[in-house]
């Protein structure tokens, strides 16, 4: 019983962790190129969601199978996220380029609160049903201890995107050019970088993951879509992503499973009450030892 | 002598309420070492900023191979061949040595190529290739001005434009430096040098030119100059 | 400078807004969230009031002081916030309306009544349910009660759940609240009375109006096996616990109150919410006498809208409000609240009167069932 | 010697980053009121010397001495309240104040205004301010950049920050100075009114601890030096000495 | 303010004499022109200016982003509510017996108390995160806010009731002074002053008391510590200036401002519940510093007025003007106030990048031009 506890909460745990960690990537991709928190990247998420949803929607009552509506869903979402993504950065961000640090901090804030209003005079302000476009059949793994088809994917998903990013970011050229546009926009200029075009890529990828994990968060939390459904993920990808160290793309995917778990087992061992706190203990607790994060190494100050 | 390869006429620049530079009229030919020497503060490195576009031009013009490219992005002037290494080298700090160097020659394709000359700069500074995987951060302010003059030449410019390029750099790399910087130009390379080191930089240029308080106040033959005593007080300290 | 607290209209004041010449026009707040996580409930109970007013003004033989009266519904956005509640109260002070319905949730009612008692006037609300509001209610400086409701209060609705779920031999039960005022307030009620009643709760958890994941606590349950789950929140949240418990295999039946009683909840469960037992404080607008005609005219007023939970309650709200008008023949809102002690009629929701606090009588606690989709009412508590 | 002309006294500092060794065994003694110089290639270790007696980076091993007190270089700002002022190799200002605020911020140290004087504008706080303007001012003069007092010091060409940089240390009042190649980025001319400057510091009573790379400025102006090379200790003493030591030619200056 | 200090100590005697009076004036203004309940929305405003001055000095001053800012506000507004209300004895017995009709603390109490509470809390959460840089440091100051409330709202059982929980806690005293309730109606002779009357003249004089004690901070030793702090903390530390000390120092006395405005809010509203106290609560006051002018005193006071005054001022204007334009409501009012609020925040970033009324910097100035190669 107590061992099956244990594993469902294991399970429980890296399966939010991993949810977190596909918008915590966004929010760290951002981050490490421009050095400013996208508040709104919750907002893209959530229409992410909602785009799916009405896409699915149509699509199933046209009858194609699950598998395929799921698929052009996600296409869909993404090119509509990454326009919207696209679209802040152009005109609400770059401008700010040499403006003070805090500034497109609110400039974030305005946008989500913007993005909502609008979510909610498409799809209306109560939360919708979001289709089940992956089964949630439970699979017995072992004892009473299972897990459905949509979690393993979810999981599957979030390392794949990681993967993903980290070749792009270490091995490519374009990844250079981000690594070197993130440490100074002017002088990636004269190596012949169009940094524009460099720092639109880094959002649109990001925003690209969120419409993934809208989809994918919209389904786990119980199938239903909602204009405030980013709000609570934003914030826990936003710390997930600081407590593996911001910045760091690996660093995203470990804190946010690390929150997933310390929240199932916080709940389940301890008292559910305080799950959140827990969250932010933890946090607080890692950043006491490693002042930058799990995995953010601080490069030296030369003075 | 044909059309310049650099022209610059009647610049001028402003920092908010600030006139960096009043006035400067500057002609770069092909092949040719210019240097551009001044006090503090004369703006010669904001009229090298304003020339890559980094920084807006307020009046004046300023043309390359015959092309004005007033506000024309830095990076499209490098894929024409100008190319800057800007004062305070401007490595990338979190990258390693031969990530900068690959930056440098982001816009080439030939990959044998770029190894090669990687290889090339490693020979010509030997502390970087002892350091090729260290974080280019943590090098020590010299190490730092190699790199990015190595970072530069990996893009094969037509214009070199250098700000300072000896800064920080002891005797012995300072003589490497300017020896890179004449078997370049030998080699056929145009450079616009702007130098502290108004000795050195004299002597190594066929022209030169000098800024005061944001004017091209004079400009000529570098022996000639060299000669002036105006420039020997104003400058060269004798 | 000061606006002296009981200065109301007067039957002939205003004539500006008056159209013709005799008719006067008399506001009537309705406070509510219609922005923010519950902004659709807001929706619902605002529009339900607004049903009433035009149903009113249609007929247009509303006559009061001799005067023929034309209502005006002025619907105000509280946020579900208790500061933003207290601005639009006092607004709506200012603005002179002679009564309130509202709000929605007992955490903004609660002290809106501070801002409406010591003007003098008197609040019905359709949704709040948290027995401190009349409890802890102000009195207007006229002496009457200001704060009333047309819904039965969480003791009422507690004991029912409980007793219900004893009765169906219910031995081990958790109970979980989303650790807001009305959810962990009704599941207070629920653990008391099933102590009391002597069956074991396994476990007390809370978490929040916003939590999506609910297995980590549903782990935990699942060791205990309780045989049924009380969920002490709302509809959305609700579904998604529905949904888990099954996905995690738990045997448990889950339990709700009022705020899970909904078609959003069917909606949004699908499957899962097969077997849900949930109550709701009065009776279900489809077993109401003219709750499908309300239904029909509700779609129709609002196209694309469906009735949430409580715009039965917000209706007779307004009709409660002018009862105790017509009553007092008067729109001086001390008298409106004097007269609503004695208001009593047979409204949408079923009758209509109030207990000395300001309670409704009799209120009744339907006790339903979700089969094939569809709410079946299994049992009806008085 | 006797201590009391010591000022600053090093013993066997080590210190590496990872695998490479930046500082082996370095040591050196600075006398009162003279002027030392710290030269050696690029990457020798000179900037990291200065890092670790400053408490910027943390040592292996060693012993610091400064005025015959013993100190740990470990918190920065208890080494700058003991008396060791600096300026860094790569400018660090106070880019969004202005001149005279930089120069005030130096004074930080050797004031005491507190919240409740502070907010009460107690008279001592009062005078203490008027004081630390007039302080802050002459130093801003005496380095030679009184006309730009007004001016956001990111907004200052490199030489004049330069200058300002030395003005802000002095400004605490050190009992050692250390300049990070103060020179750099100014021409034999401004080198020259450079040299009268620290000329002027040393003979008002400061002593000076100097990384440069100009020969010609450094050996006209130091009593004694060290040659650093890859963090070890090349040469010691007095220029003379330095100028005609073949190590030194060959490491430094790169053959003749 | 600012533009004061310019002008000669005559001159600004009498602008701040002119200011006086029109401040004194305004809720007369207002109520003539609207209503109480625009005096009421003025009163939040005074705090609000209180929370985004004290949030200023930590993010503005010392340049240490704090999201969880509005942790202090709580913590001052259930120490009042605590020490005067019935909630403790209503729920402890011990001390039901100690004070039978509930504890009762006065004005002259709470506010230094909240003030110091707030302060001691700003030292927590400051002690432990000294090291923490930039945006580590405002996630973990996110995270203590949300703690806060978290608790707030869980420590409610029975058994050990003391905040009551999501339920909040009810009938907090309003404050009274010399034994007259600011709730009861002030009869002056000449005018009758209403409860939200009496609360702005209190409130007004914390503000003032705050912007001045502000200015002092920001012109003093500790004020260019700050600054410097803020500017590079490394080239602060080779100043000699012990940041770690300053850094705690500007956490406690942000703090401070938090506390009091807190305790003001429990007794004004009389009701005080977790809600009051999101993290969204953090982000506005955030807001309001910023779109003011980050540092910049006056700034801030701007921010924090419209950030307070536009959503309600939209709320009375969106739905007439709709009606006016299209002859019914079109777009539902709350979500159009929320379009036009954010656009709007959008908007004033774009446009003022440094706020709508920053501090005045070098380039601003015309420039004398001065030659810089004569030092040379
Ligand atoms: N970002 C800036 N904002 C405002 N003023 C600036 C800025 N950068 C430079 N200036 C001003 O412009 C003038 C010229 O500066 P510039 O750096 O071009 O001189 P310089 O000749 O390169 O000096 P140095 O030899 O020290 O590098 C200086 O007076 C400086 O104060
Ligand atoms: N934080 C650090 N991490 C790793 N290596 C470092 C670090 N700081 C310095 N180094 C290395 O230590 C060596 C000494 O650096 P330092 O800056 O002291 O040289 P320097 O003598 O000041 O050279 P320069 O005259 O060019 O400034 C260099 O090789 C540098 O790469
Ligand atoms: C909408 C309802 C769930 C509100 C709840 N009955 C309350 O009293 O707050
Ligand atoms: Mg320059
Ligand atoms: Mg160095």
């Amino acid at each position: 019983m107590e061992l099956e506890k244990f594993f469902q909460l294991l399970i429980g745990g890296v399966v939010v962790g991993s949810i977190y960690a596909m918008i915590a990537l966004g929010y760290t991709m951002v981050y490490g190129i421009l050095g400013i928190i996208n508040f709104a990247h919750a907002e893209v998420m959530m229409i992410g969601a909602m785009v799916a949803m009405t896409v699915s929607s149509i699509l199933i009552a046209a009858g194609l199978p699950l598998l395929v509506v799921l698929l052009l869903a996600a296409l869909v979402a993404m090119m509509a996220c990454m326009i919207l993504s696209y679209c802040m950065e152009r005109f609400a961000y770059r401008p700010l380029r040499n403006a003070p640090k805090l500034t497109p901090l609110i400039t974030a804030i305005g946008l989500s609160f913007l993005i909502q209003a609008v979510a909610q005079l498409i799809w209306g302000k109560s939360p919708r049903p979001f289709p089940e476009l992956l089964p949630s059949t439970r699979v017995i793994l072992f004892g009473d201890v299972g897990i459905t088809v949509r979690e393993i994917v979810i999981v599957g998903l979030s390392i794949v995107m990681m993967m993903g990013l980290l070749t792009l970011v270490e091995r490519t050229k374009l990844g250079r050019a981000m690594r070197a546009t993130s440490e100074n926009v002017g002088v990636t200029g004269l190596m012949g970088v169009n940094p524009n075009r460099v720092i639109s890529a880094t959002f649109m990828i990001g925003a690209a993951l969120a419409a993934v994990a809208g989809i994918m968060y919209a389904m786990n939390s119980g199938g239903k879509a909602h204009f405030y459904m980013g709000f609570m993920p934003g914030m826990k990808a936003f710390v997930a992503a600081v407590l593996g160290g911001i910045g760091n793309i690996p660093g995203a995917v470990v804190g946010g499973i690390v929150l997933g778990l310390a929240e199932a087992f916080g709940a389940g061992y301890i008292s559910s009450e305080y799950q959140d706190v827990f969250a932010f203990v933890v946090l607080v607790v890692v950043l006491i030892f490693r002042p930058s994060g799990l995995l953010g190494q601080r490069t030296a100050d030369r003075a | 002598m044909t059309q310049p390869m650099l022209s610059i006429k009647g610049l001028k620049v402003a920092y908010g309420g600030i006139q960096a530079v009043r006035n400067v009229d500057m002609d770069v030919y092909e092949g040719e070492l210019v240097t551009l020497i001044g006090s503090n503060g004369a703006g010669k490195t904001t009229t090298l900023k304003a020339t890559t576009g980094m920084v807006p031009m307020k009046g004046g013009e300023i043309s390359y191979r015959g092309k004005s490219i007033k506000g024309v992005p830095s990076w499209e002037l490098l894929a024409q061949g100008l190319v800057m290494v800007p004062e305070g080298r401007g490595v990338f700090a979190r990258m390693t040595i031969t990530e900068n160097l690959q930056m440098g020659a982001y816009l080439r394709n030939d990959k044998e190529g770029i190894e090669a000359d990687i290889e090339k700069m490693f020979g010509i500074f030997p502390r970087l290739k002892e350091r090729a995987t260290q974080l280019a951060g943590t090098m020590s302010g010299g190490e730092q001005q190699m790199l990015a003059m190595a970072r530069a030449l990996m893009s094969k410019p037509k214009l070199l434009i250098m700000d300072e390029p000896t800064m920080g750099l002891s005797p012995a790399m300072t003589k490497t430096i300017f020896e890179v910087i004449r078997t370049v130009s030998s080699e056929g390379m145009t450079l616009l040098l702007v130098e502290q080191n108004a000795k050195l930089a004299l002597q190594a240029a066929d022209r030169g030119y000098v800024m005061s308080s944001g004017e091209t106040i004079m400009n000529g033959k570098a022996s000639d100059m060299l000669d002036d005593e105006e420039v020997q007080k104003a400058y060269l300290g004798e | 400078a000061c606006n002296k607290p009981a200065d109301a209209p007067k039957a002939d004041a205003k004539p500006a807004d008056g159209a013709a010449g005799g008719e006067i026009v008399v506001k009537i707040g309705s406070g509510a969230p219609k922005s923010g996580g519950i902004a659709h409930l807001g929706q619902d109970n605002e529009m339900g009031a607004q049903l009433a007013v035009n149903e009113i003004n249609a007929k247009g033989d509303l006559m009061i002081g001799g005067k023929k009266v034309k209502l005006e519904l002025m619907g105000e956005d509280d946020a579900g916030d208790p500061k933003q509640g207290a601005t639009v109260a006092q607004k709506m002070v200012d603005a002179k309306v002679v009564a309130v319905v509202g709000h929605l949730n007992s955490g903004v009612s609660m002290p809106a009544n501070a801002i409406y008692g010591a003007a003098g006037i008197v609040q019905v609300s359709p949704s709040s349910t948290n027995p401190d509001y009349t409890l802890k209610g102000v009195k207007t400086p006229g002496g009457s009660v200001s704060s009333y409701r047309v819904v039965a209060n969480d003791i009422q609705q507690g004991s029912a759940i409980g007793k219900y779920v004893m009765e169906k031999g219910g031995k081990n039960i958790a109970i979980l609240d989303d650790a807001t005022q009305y959810g962990k307030g009704l599941a207070d009620y629920v653990e008391k009375t099933l102590k009391d009643g002597g069956s074991k709760v396994t476990s007390r958890e809370a978490l929040t109006d916003k939590t999506t994941d609910f297995k980590g606590v549903l782990a935990k349950l699942k060791a205990e096996n309780p045989d049924y789950i009380f969920w002490g929140g709302m509809d959305d949240t609700g579904a998604a616990l529905s949904k888990q418990m099954k996905e995690l295999g738990l045997k448990a039946k889950l339990v709700s109150g009022d705020g899970a009683c909904t078609a959003k909840f069917i909606e949004l469960a699908g499957d899962s919410a097969e077997g849900v037992i949930c109550t709701q404080a009065g009776a279900p607008v489809s077993k109401m006498a003219k709750g499908a005609e309300f239904q029909a005219n509700y779609e129709k007023t609002f196209p694309g809208k469906k009735v949430e939970i409580y715009s039965p309650f917000a209706y007779d709200a307004v009709y409660a409000i002018v009862a105790a008008m017509k009553a007092a023949d008067s729109v001086e809102p001390e008298k409106i609240a004097k007269a609503m002690a004695g208001v009593s009629f047979d409204g949408l929701i079923g009758k209509v009167a109030f207990d000395e606090k300001g309670d409704i009588k009799g209120g009744v606690i339907t006790v339903q069932e979700i089969k094939n989709k569809k709410l079946e009412v299994v049992a009806t508590v008085m | 010697m006797t201590q009391e002309n010591i000022m600053l006294s090093i013993k066997g500092v080590n210190k590496s980053f990872g695998g490479l060794k930046a500082l082996q065994n370095v040591s050196l003694e600075v006398k009162k009121d003279t002027i030392y110089g710290l030269i050696g290639p690029n990457g020798a270790g000179k900037t990291t010397f200065f890092n670790v007696i400053t408490g910027l980076y943390e040592p292996d091993s060693g012993e610091f001495v400064l005025n015959g007190a013993h100190y740990e270089p470990t918190a920065v700002h208890e080494v700058a309240k003991s008396g060791i002022a600096r300026t860094f190799q790569n400018i660090r200002l106070f880019g969004n104040m202005t001149a005279l605020e930089n120069v005030m911020v130096g004074r930080h140290v050797r004031t005491k205004g507190g919240v409740l004087g502070s907010i009460f504008g107690s008279k001592a706080v009062k005078k203490e301010e008027a004081d630390i303007k007039a302080r802050a001012m002459e130093l801003l003069n005496y380095v030679g950049i009184g006309q730009y007092h007004d001016y956001v010091a990111r907004n200052l060409a490199y030489g004049l920050q330069r200058r300002l940089e030395i003005a802000r240390a002095l400004a605490t009042d050190p009992k050692l100075l250390a300049l990070d190649e103060p020179a750099a980025g100014m021409n034999s001319t401004e080198k020259l009114d450079l040299t009268k400057l620290l000329r002027k510091i040393s003979d008002d009573g400061t002593t000076i601890l100097i990384i440069e790379h100009d020969v010609k400025l450094i050996m006209e102006l130091c009593d004694e030096m060290t040659v650093l090379n890859y963090g070890e200790i090349l040469v010691q003493g007095k220029p003379d000495h330095v100028r005609h030591d073949e190590g030194f030619i060959s490491a430094y200056l790169g053959g003749h | 303010m600012s533009f004061l200090q310019k002008l000669s100590p005559k001159d600004s005697m009498l602008g701040i004499l002119i200011c006086a009076v029109l401040l004194m004036l305004m809720p007369f203004a207002v109520q003539f022109l609207g209503n109480t309940a625009w005096v009421r929305i003025i009163d939040y405003t005074l705090l609000y200016i209180m929370l985004a001055l004290g949030l200023n000095l930590v993010v503005g001053f010392a340049g240490l982003l704090d999201l969880g800012y509005i942790a202090f506000y709580a913590v001052g507004a259930y120490m009042v509510a605590l020490l005067a209300s019935p909630h403790l004895s209503d729920n402890f017995a011990s001390i039901k017996a100690a004070f039978p009709d509930g504890w009762h603390v006065p004005l002259w109490v709470t506010i230094p108390l909240g003030a110091a509470l707030a302060a001691v809390a700003g030292l927590i959460l400051g002690a432990p995160i000294l090291k923490l840089r930039g945006d580590y440091l405002a996630l973990v100051t996110l995270g203590f806010g949300e703690i806060i409330r978290i608790f707030m709202n869980n420590l409610g059982k029975d058994g050990f009731n003391l905040t009551n929980g999501p339920r909040g806690i009810a009938r907090i005293d309003p404050v009274s002074i010399f034994g007259h309730q600011l709730s009861k109606p002030l009869d002056l002779g000449f005018v009758t002053l209403s409860k939200e009357f009496q609360y702005y003249y209190l409130f007004l004089a914390l503000v003032v008391l705050s912007v001045f004690v502000c200015y002092r901070l920001q012109n003093s030793r500790l004020g260019r510590a700050w600054m410097a702090l803020r500017e590079d903390d490394i080239a602060a530390k080779a100043m000699g200036i012990n940041v770690r000390n300053i850094k705690l120092l500007a956490f406690a006395l942000g703090a401070t401002f938090g506390g009091v405005a807190g305790g003001m809010f429990a007794s004004f509203q009389g009701f005080i519940s977790p809600e009051s106290f999101t993290y969204m609560e953090s982000i506005i006051i955030l807001a309001m510093v910023v779109l003011g002018g980050m540092g910049h005193i006056p700034g801030v006071i701007l921010g924090a007025v419209l950030m307070s005054l536009f959503p309600e001022f939209l709320r009375y204007v969106v739905d007439p003007v709709q009606k006016a334009v299209f002859g019914s409501v079109v777009i539902d009012t709350a979500i159009l106030r929320q379009l036009i609020l954010g656009s709007a925040m959008v908007l004033i970033m774009l446009y003022r990048p440094k706020g709508l009324w920053p501090t005045p910097t070098r380039e601003d100035k015309k420039v004398v031009e001065a030659d810089p190669s004569a030092t040379a």
